[in-house]
């Protein structure tokens, strides 16, 4: 038999997976009435790495995540209203439709700042984190990136940064294998980002990113490894695949981005298809309970959806306000 | 040397009659980039385009799409590391090479300020004059579709303060061509930036190679009343707005600046001698943008001929929003030149 | 909030009669930046300092000088990766800290511009105004000694042009202490910079902390006939200038912006109104310049005041030289000012 | 008995060695003058390893340096008028005297550009290789680096693409244990900067640097294999230590920027001395051949002071020629 608080957290996670791949589903059913009008980078086939070291963060822990942010912020704990007004611009949006898609905050939720340039949410996450050390808390601070900012010379900087400096940082890299269309091997000469930390003495890990209770038990490890003791930060490889092209709702092997055989060996490897199946076996998840899972999850995105598409766009004099704050 | 057999076309009046085809050929922007690329790869076996996307199926918008097939050494995709990038490239122009630096947004280039303003645009100084940079830098504005705050800058104005550099912006298809062949072949580092709305515009472009001048702006419609000096996508706002007020009875003459370093101010002062009007239309901030400084920089030469005050379109002193409402009245058109127009008529009547 | 108390500065005219020694209490440039560095470290324990050489035996030219001994952890050394130390301030600014990011020159502020522009100055408006970055930037201009093109820039002007971001520039020991105690306090992005010439400059300067506001120009000598405009060390420049004038019955009026985002157009056009002639003297190149962009943002509310075209007084479009020979010529001081004086004078006589 | 090409080399290195030294020396005795305007960064007690890595070079090899370039300037073949007219701002220096002592070059030389941004000339020796390359030369790029270049980013970009590309690049870091007054241990968690190439697949190798014979043997080794083949870059850290203040003629233990002893130690183990100890055991050099070795280069230096000393200031109109390349 499973323990009882594993039980729950992988319960939860699997809840949160769904929530994420439902409403982004939702996203590509109605992105095409082009009421959205953001650029979506979407996660679908990647939920388990934000719902699995989520799972382990509280509110006042530091979320940075990038382009692909959905996933991260709902596992962090967004609303999907807060989310889906921001999506369609709206002044209910967490950033009163300022922000958009790419640029999704919220400091109560400790997601301060989302940034879109590739690799640049990961000296700002380690600068979170010396915050906290300087003014000594116990929480971490999480960075989410892709194999693509791993190009990015920033990310060493930080990386020596965060090991010189002992901070409670969790690097999480989602080795998707692809930045837009370029493959991790057109960019770098060895597959082994986890690899990259040990020059600094960061011990590197690595997991199946489809895995969600791999990345789960791994990630709780290190985050307490990270709360216990102020040994520095850890590196995270998760290996996924998003289902999706880079950007938008639709896919792209048709357009000659990729081949289709490795889409469907991914697809058939889904994150959310195994946990499922994991849990259905051990008896914590039934095919009824999936189905009212399922159901409420539907309505938060109806109801998402619905405030959404009523609430007013910011009024015309918000587009000079915060640009300095409380001017 | 391969690039000193091209003509420069200096017939700028060519684009006076602008409706007449003259070569009876059509191509969009992009595909204008595209073919001005190529020629550029052929002619010169020291040409190399880089950046991330530049071969792949999409080929930055276009504008290299399917180049590396024929090119494979000299056409490849990159790692996402600008600042590096941008160093390969300056030390490849430096020993011998003439890169085609890509980026998709202009935003990116933030990343490569060391590169470009402390190296590419003071090597050839530094040295006393015993090396040069042959390096072309494009850069792709963006805007709409809620691009929001860090893809749709249009940081033309920070180029124009550095000496070594310049910053050539074309409106046309038929300058993209021979702007980006000019580019390639001049021995300076060179800011080329594109707004990706004119992407789908054609113009009529001649097949063979040619070069247009960097410095010189172009007069794109002629008007004796007043005198809108625009770049990029502006100018076609600006012709936009010269229709209408043409209804008005107002001709306006408008001004393709096509670079803004070296800057064409003889175009700018001559036009006010004339109308005694002036607008500044820009894609930027308006505070420390291209229309602020290009007043500030003739200030001096049209200050007697000018009837009013100068009216300046540009971008309000915000951060791109994202929600696509709050975008619409974020950017201006050729509605804002009309009403500056008409600001100005207004002074000059009392 | 520990800053709320403190009493902001605007008895601007206390700065009339400098040569009273209000306080009888003279500091240097660097000590007041020491002082104000240590009061504020000690007032707010959200205040740190980072950045290479701030605890070394030179202190950044004594700005810094020891205070790691009292502060130990909020004074650090840091790796020479500033691209990345400006995303740690940035992160640290949005977690509740107020960091001092310093560099030694302002040339390799070039190498952070994404995290200044790209985020310091745009993260409070994406996030619909939920976060703010409180953070201050100290800058140092360098200049002679062969510091050459790579140590000795100026690029003011590029931050002009950024929202979000304020620029200040303090030109004497009282400002210097005031300026960084209000950067400090301030919610949002300050690039405080510093010349490295002003450094062994004294002044009266109070021991008591206080705060001089940031967008607020000051006269710092009255005059009715001349307007100079100055920053930073042109001001000392400006002052010479003047005492040279008045020999010449030409009294002018000089004015350190001490910002130059926000900009106090109102003080320079109060001037220009009494004054109808106007000189504006920066420390950056000519082109899209400091000074060019003060004109072009100025120019329609000084239009109908000027009795002459306006003078620039600022640095040629080239990079910096080494050679002291070339090095002499190359930077402009009083004497400039004084030429840019007459020749407006000739120009208002006809 | 030694080998004659490699008596010949070692006696070469021995001499550059000395150029190196009693030019520096000559200039800490003319800086108080203050008739040299220009920051000088001496490289006093590393001459080993730019004597011993040029050693291996050729005119139409590239050397990229920093803003510490008087050494690797001279070993690669640049004349000490052409760079005391520099420092002293004449137009007869290696750049008319627009550069001074940061920005020596020489594209006769291979010295195409130097920069003193610290890790800039990282990117630009790696697009020199790239150059290389596409023109199918066989010769190859070295940049010589601090210990501070290895904290910027840009080291880890460059590396990543040479490796990815495998261009022909020497990355030489000498690793004198400060950047500025900072030391190796206040800016990276571990001392290990020769490996952190491995990440990239490169091999990294590290020597002493302060044994000339170490040096050149192994950057032989290494630039043979970049010359034989295309197999990409190397890195080679060469410890060491500078025995003046970072930038001017002083030395700075006093002022309290290092340990007295730390210093005294590296001293005692001076490049230069212990070649010529070497030499003279095997036979190939006499303190005659010594004293007759340091005369010819005292009048080197002697012209070159002289030389540089009557030469004229570059004219007035100079300040705004090569701003751009042929106006
Ligand atoms: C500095 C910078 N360069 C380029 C881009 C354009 N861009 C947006 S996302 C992306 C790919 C990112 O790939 P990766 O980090 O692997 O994340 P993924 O999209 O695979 O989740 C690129 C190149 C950017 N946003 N920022
Ligand atoms: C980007 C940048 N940051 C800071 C400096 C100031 N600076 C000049 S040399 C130097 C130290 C370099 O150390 P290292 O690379 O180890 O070379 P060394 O001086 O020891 O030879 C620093 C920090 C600079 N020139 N460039
Ligand atoms: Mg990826
Ligand atoms: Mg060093």
């Amino acid at each position: 038999m499973i323990e009882r608080i594993r039980a729950v957290a992988l319960t939860q996670i699997y809840v949160m997976m769904l929530r994420i791949r439902l409403f982004e589903e939702r996203l590509v059913y109605l992105y095409p009435a082009q009421e959205i009008k953001t650029p979506v980078h979407l996660s679908i086939g990647q939920e388990a790495i934000a719902a699995g070291v989520c799972q382990n963060l509280t509110k006042s822990d530091y979320v940075f995540t990038n382009h692909r942010c959905h996933g991260h912020c709902l596992a962090k704990g967004m609303s999907m209203s807060a989310m889906m007004a921001e999506l369609y611009g709206k002044n209910t949006g967490c950033c009163k439709g300022k922000g958009g898609s790419m640029h999704l905050s919220d400091p109560q939720l400790g997601i301060l700042a989302t940034s879109a340039i590739v690799g640049a949410n990961l000296p700002i996450a380690v600068g979170a984190a010396l915050s906290l050390k300087l003014r000594e808390r116990k929480n971490i601070s999480v960075v989410f990136f892709g194999d693509g900012a791993v190009d990015q010379g920033v990310f060493f900087e930080s990386l020596n940064f965060a090991a010189l400096k002992k901070l409670p940082v969790l690097f999480v890299c989602e080795n998707n294998f692809y930045a837009t269309n370029s493959l991790q091997k057109a960019r770098q000469p060895l597959d082994n980002i986890f690899k990259r930390a040990e020059i600094f003495g960061i011990k590197g890990w690595r997991c199946a990113g489809n895995d969600a209770q791999e990345v789960y038990d791994l990630a709780k490890r290190l985050i307490q490894k990270l709360r216990a003791n102020s040994s520095g930060p850890h590196l995270l490889e998760c290996r996924t695949y998003r289902w999706k092209a880079h950007v938008g709702p639709d896919c792209d092997f048709q357009s000659g981005c990729r081949p289709k055989p490795e889409l469907d060996a991914w697809i058939s490897n889904c994150p959310i298809k195994k946990l499922e199946i994991f849990l259905i076996k051990t008896g914590l998840l039934t095919q009824d309970k999936i189905r009212k899972i399922r159901q409420r999850i539907n309505r938060e995105i109806m109801r998402a959806e619905f405030l959404a598409k009523k609430s007013r766009f910011p009024s015309a004099g918000e587009l000079t306000t915060d640009v300095y704050w409380k001017e | 040397m391969p690039w000193t057999k091209l003509a420069v076309d200096s017939a700028s009046k060519r684009f006076l009659d602008s409706k007449k085809n003259l070569c009876g050929r059509v191509l969009s922007y992009r595909e204008a980039l595209r073919e001005a690329h190529y020629q550029a790869l052929k002619r010169d076996a020291r040409v190399f385009i880089m950046g991330q996307g530049v071969d792949d199926p999409a080929g930055v918008f276009g504008s290299t799409l399917g180049l590396h097939q024929e090119f494979c050494a000299r056409v490849f995709d990159t790692p996402i590391a600008e600042n590096g990038l941008t160093g390969f490239a300056v030390g490849a122009a430096l020993a011998g090479m003439r890169p085609i630096l890509v980026h998709m947004r202009m935003d990116f280039l933030l990343l490569t300020f060391d590169q470009i303003i402390n190296h590419a645009s003071k090597l050839c100084y530094m040295s006393g004059g015993r090396i040069h940079v042959p390096l072309v830098i494009r850069a792709i504005i963006g805007r709409g579709w809620g691009s929001a705050a860090q893809h749709s800058q249009a940081l033309q104005a920070l180029f124009m303060h550095i000496p070594g550099i310049k910053v050539v912006l074309p409106a046309s298809a038929y300058d993209a061509k021979g702007l980006l062949l000019s580019s390639i072949a001049d021995d300076n580092p060179v800011i080329f930036i594109e707004h990706r709305w004119l992407y789908d515009i054609q113009d009529s472009v001649p097949a063979n190679e040619y070069l247009v001048p960097i410095g010189k702006g172009l007069i794109k419609r002629g008007g004796k009343d007043i005198t809108v000096v625009a770049i990029s996508l502006m100018v076609n706002e600006a012709l936009i707005a010269a229709t209408k007020l043409k209804q008005n009875g107002i001709e306006a003459e408008v001004i393709d600046l096509r670079s803004l370093r070296p800057l064409d101010q003889e175009i700018i002062v001559n036009s006010v001698k004339k109308t005694g009007r002036l607008i500044i239309a820009d894609l930027g901030w308006r505070t420390a943008g291209a229309a602020q400084i290009i007043l500030g920089n003739i200030h001096h030469k049209i200050r007697r001929y000018l009837k009013a005050g100068v009216e300046i379109v540009a971008l309000p002193d915000t951060p791109t929003p994202s929600s696509a409402y709050l975008e619409k009245i974020f950017y201006p058109g050729a509605a804002d030149i009309i009403r500056a127009a008409k600001r100005i008529y207004v002074r000059t009547k009392h």
